[in-house]
């Protein structure tokens, strides 16, 4: 097993016949992705290597059974594309796009929220990779290895860090989900953690969070309610300062909120063990698990 | 982005919200000019992004046109807490009865917009949540449905606003939020909402945070930063598309992705140093990224040493490496530079710098290694 | 049993203080439905004849433990105090007001809808009577008396004209409902239909409809579908013309559509028995239930 | 409330709708005035409630002022389809490429506003639905969420209009949306939509239809109303706050409720007698609504006999024969009565009616009973 994504994804990528867009969804294919069906709209009848291009959502679903949507247009186009997915009744929602306006992520979370008929993960984040069976995003996949090691992380690039130095101590992962650095992520590290709690592939959970919001507070109370296999934290931005945004819209210390010394405590309070650096988060990880095959 | 008083006025003036009438002055003759326009007696302001104006001398009230000239004098080139004034905005006086609060904020969390309204305005909100939250009426507000009268009598009433107001207060938050969701604000704040002796209400400050994000919608929005107001490396960055935060500390740093960055500059702190800087090359950085990177570090004087931490995923670090090398070849450091290149293309990347062979740059396979090594050249020079 | 409001039911009334909020409350009350508080916004801490009156819904609610709301303001305050009582977690919401603007009853219906905490019925609708347990809205209870039939209807005076043959006729009522004459009645047919099909008390449906929209026609469908008690139906308006309003704002004939005849055609053609006079109702329950008691 | 055709583009333009410029004219002077400004060619359009003006010779193109002259004459004072035209729109003439034809309606049945969009434009859409329903594009728009660009795009690839007219089909559609929402219409069509030479579109008609229950919060739609236009009885009916339609036959129905009205008027066609006029007096009707309600009925000349059905709920039987006795007071009617009063106080009516031994007033007890009254006194005067 794995989360979310899996063999049976049929993936549907909107801004398809973009540069990025066609690159990313290419790489998707290679790596074993069924890549059903490209979005463009004016450009339907046409194909990207083989994938056709549809003008609509509704035409691509109609024609492909595509399960799964990438959103990979610019922010200005993005919102609107999300909801035509949801629209179109994809299960799952991948938006990639960073720089959505951040009432637009509103209205797109209430309304999927409120219709409760699909999944909405990111905006702003890498994307899902279950080694060796499927990946949809932009996430590295030859840096990974099917494994028992469940990472869910705001951040992109210290995810590949982390996941990195996991599979250098010899561990794979059963999915890493980026779940995106934006203010209103479409799904949380609780969704997340849920998931894996439920994966029997999966032995030990990894989440790196950030400063800003409180995911990682609410993450420490559902672990403690709902959660039986060890789970490991690294929270980044110990010595950002307050007020100012790093980065991503959603790394922000506001007033004394926020702070990832608070998130960690909450973590601890929780018997969560926190890693201080990507480093020892690894060095944890091969603690809990033992020395990896 | 986030607005002076003065531009969170005239916002809030489109959008219907009663505010003092007043205008913007850069220099004592403009402030006599608008104060004559506006009437006796009238208030000087400073114009700057921080609490504590009053306190800190910046807010004067003047009589007649020599007080104007006096004050505006006193204020235009004043300093409060290391900003220093290059506007003030005069407004007619206004008569006080009751000063309240009301925002309007982001709630990331609970993912809805969460309206705040008190009795206790005309101070530090924070300290009024921390020694009297119950003095703090909350509401959320379901941003698909979006502000209805309700919300308004509810908030009123729960705050204990005079009875006679709740329908002016409930108004005027109806138009805080009609301007939260059309202007894509992060957050508006009035404080304080002042009561006049007419039982009207009145927003005698103004808070505004505007989402950069979505400013493209919002042109007229757009040119309201004030590019002379930012220091200038974040300027600098700001003009070549990085995202770059200014820190206190002797070491520059560099790396691609926010949290990778946030978590170099905690690795480094841990190792002992300070960072200088904090400053994403972003997803995908390509030579010239790196290059104009370099360039935004080293014009911070105090800079002693630099990192490069970089995790190629879509970045690869040939490309990198290349862009440290153009960078070499125009600028020409003169303080040691620490690289560590991981992922896609590492080797390749690794290979080029070799080749280069440039000028006091250390190479290092790990985070912290290199984090311990840029610590201690920052310390030795 | 019965449905929708019984001697469980504890009322709010929006528009209490109002003269015929007042009236109406009182006379409620006097029927022995328990009226517990009213609203009105700047009367707080007042009282009705010993029923409090709160500034909010959320005050009502949380000092009387109300279950249901009466609506009684005029138009342009009725959708805010039907949203404010959604808000305030009353699980049933019955609006007498009339005339209040399209557009607000698509957004109350919408959200009420989505949100799937409360039960609109109205706008635009005379009440709910249960005879022998509670009354609320303006229905003239005493023309009533308990009984097996359940009657749902769009028209106020229409449903007191059959209810009253019926009752000459010997026939009592399990609960008589209104669901309105507007264009977005909270509550359809299908709905209280669904009600008293699963109501031990109820023997016999009947059902009042008019011109206009289609929730004949879907009554029909879901009757076929779903109910095993006898329903009998009436339509008032098979000589309206078309393009004209018949004084509901949801009673006209559209193009072809909403047609008295079509209705009468879709239900009969679904098994169901429509009368063609209010008297002939009266018979054709007689000759179905069999002599009254 | 349903506009004139101009009335309905002047709404357009306000959300930014394309339309063809024009001016109203009530004159052929004015109207000649309004070509000259507009110049030529123009297009006269009769300005009345009712379709198939074109066939009936109400929308003439002028080439120069004699003809507008000519068709303004002909036109202003014409009898269409029962109608006569009071008004006249004088608009610049289109180049038109391709007619589409779009709408949206409050669709009750979804609880949801229905896009329709079709390239089948400038006929009889009803048609075009009876024998092509798949020449219609069809969309429900959550009101929730609101029009998306994406509905606009989908709406017009499965219309199959023209690919580079996509985006200007979107974003008309989108800002009919907006005036449908921001009018609060009930109904706005577009019939034809006009691709122009220019590959834009643009509005070459307009039905538009607005809620009655909303107009007080749109004062400048409500000054629209052209009471000239309606009918008689109508206007008074309206002025006196009474729900009335005019219907073709010779029996005057007043009854409390919708649905008893509409229900009385269907036994009395079931007796062979042939209604008036459709009058709910409305829940609780007071004796001045009564007596007022006499009056327009019997303002009709073509009323023979008058029924009265009352059921008493909240409306008191006694304030009914109240108010009739007043009524005969006042107006001294001439044609035969027949009154049915149940419910709330109906003896208390009953036997005030008795009392006042009002002249050719029969009391029924039934509403068949009543109804087979009335249509024999009407058949028999």
């Amino acid at each position: 097993m794995s989360i979310l994504v899996d063999r049976s994804t049929k993936l549907v990528v909107s801004g398809i016949t973009g540069r990025e867009g066609t690159f990313h969804s290419l790489r998707n294919r290679d790596y074993g992705t069924q890549v059903v069906a490209g979005v463009t709209p004016g450009k339907g009848g046409q194909d990207v290597e083989g994938i056709p291009v549809f003008n609509t959502f509704h035409d691509a679903v109609q024609n492909t059974g595509a399960n799964t949507a990438m959103i990979f247009v610019p922010p200005r186009f993005a919102a609107d594309s999300i909801l035509e997915a949801e629209d179109a009744g994809v299960g799952l929602i991948i938006a990639i796009t960073e720089g959505i306006p951040a009432h637009d992520e509103l209205r797109v979370f209430n309304t999927i929220k409120k219709n409760g008929r699909s999944r909405l993960v990111g905006p702003n984040c890498p994307g899902i990779l279950s080694p060796g069976k499927a990946t949809v995003g932009i996430i590295p996949a030859s840096f990974f290895k099917e494994g028992n090691v469940g990472v869910v992380s705001r951040s992109g690039t210290l995810t590949y860090q982390i996941g990195n130095e996991l599979a250098r101590s010899g561990f794979g992962n059963s999915t890493i989900v980026g779940i995106g650095g934006d203010p209103v992520p479409g799904t949380d590290f609780v969704d997340v953690i849920g998931l894996f709690e439920a994966d029997s592939e999966t032995d030990l959970i990894v989440m790196c969070g950030e400063i800003g919001g409180d995911a990682e507070e609410r993450a420490a109370e559902f672990i403690a309610a709902s959660v039986s296999k060890p789970v490991l934290a690294y929270i980044a931005g110990f010595t950002a300062p307050p007020g100012k945004t790093m980065g991503h819209a959603g790394a922000i210390v506001s007033g004394s909120k926020g702070t990832a010394a608070a998130k960690a405590e909450a973590l601890e309070a929780k018997g969560v063990r926190v890693g201080r650096t990507p480093t020892e988060v690894a060095e944890v990880a091969i603690s809990l698990l033992g020395a990896a095959a | 982005m986030d607005l002076l008083e003065y531009q969170g006025k005239q916002l809030f003036a489109r959008h219907g919200i009663p505010v003092p009438s007043g205008k913007p002055a850069r220099t004592v003759e403009d402030a006599v000019a608008a104060a004559e326009e506006i009437g006796y007696p009238c208030v000087v302001k400073a114009q700057v992004q921080i609490g504590g104006r009053g306190k800190a001398g910046g807010i004067k009230v003047a009589n007649d046109r020599a007080q104007v000239e006096q004050h505006a004098g006193a204020i235009l080139g004043m300093d409060i807490r290391g900003l220093t004034v290059g506007e003030v905005w005069i407004e007619s006086a206004s008569e006080i009865v009751s000063e309240y609060y009301a925002s309007i904020v982001f709630d990331r969390s609970a993912k809805a917009p969460l309206i705040m309204l008190s009795t206790k305005g005309g101070m530090d909100i924070e300290a009024v949540a921390d020694e009297d939250p119950d003095a703090i009426a909350r509401l959320h507000v379901d941003p698909l449905l979006g502000f209805q009268d309700f919300h308004g009598r509810r908030l009123a009433f729960e705050a204990k606003v005079d009875e006679d107001v709740v329908r002016p207060v409930g108004a005027m938050l109806s138009k805080l939020y009609d301007a939260f969701i059309a202007e894509e604000a992060t957050l508006v704040e009035v404080n304080p909402m002042i009561v006049t002796p007419e039982r009207g209400v009145k927003a005698l400050d103004a808070k505004v945070t505007l989402d950069d994000n979505a400013l493209y919608r919002h042109p007229e929005n757009a040119d309201l930063r004030d590019p002379s107001a930012e220091d200038t490396q974040e300027q600098m960055a700001h003009e070549r598309g990085l995202i770059y935060v200014k820190l206190d500390g002797d070491i520059g740093i560099l790396g691609n992705g926010a949290g990778l960055v946030m978590s170099t500059l905690d690795v480094v702190a841990l190792a002992g140093g300070k960072p200088a800087n904090f400053l994403d090359a972003g997803g995908g950085s390509k030579a010239e990224a790196i290059t104009s990177a370099v360039e935004v570090i080293l014009s911070n004087p105090k800079v002693k040493a630099v990192l490069f931490n970089i995790f190629g995923g879509i970045t690869r670090c040939d490309e990198v490496a290349m862009g440290l090398i153009e960078a070499f070849k125009q600028i020409n450091p003169t303080v040691p530079f620490v690289v560590r290149l991981d992922g896609t293309n590492d080797k390749e990347g690794r290979q080029l710098l070799a080749e280069a062979n440039l000028p006091n740059v250390h190479i290092k396979s790990t985070m912290d290694g290199a984090a311990k090594k840029v610590v201690e050249l920052a310390a030795a020079s």
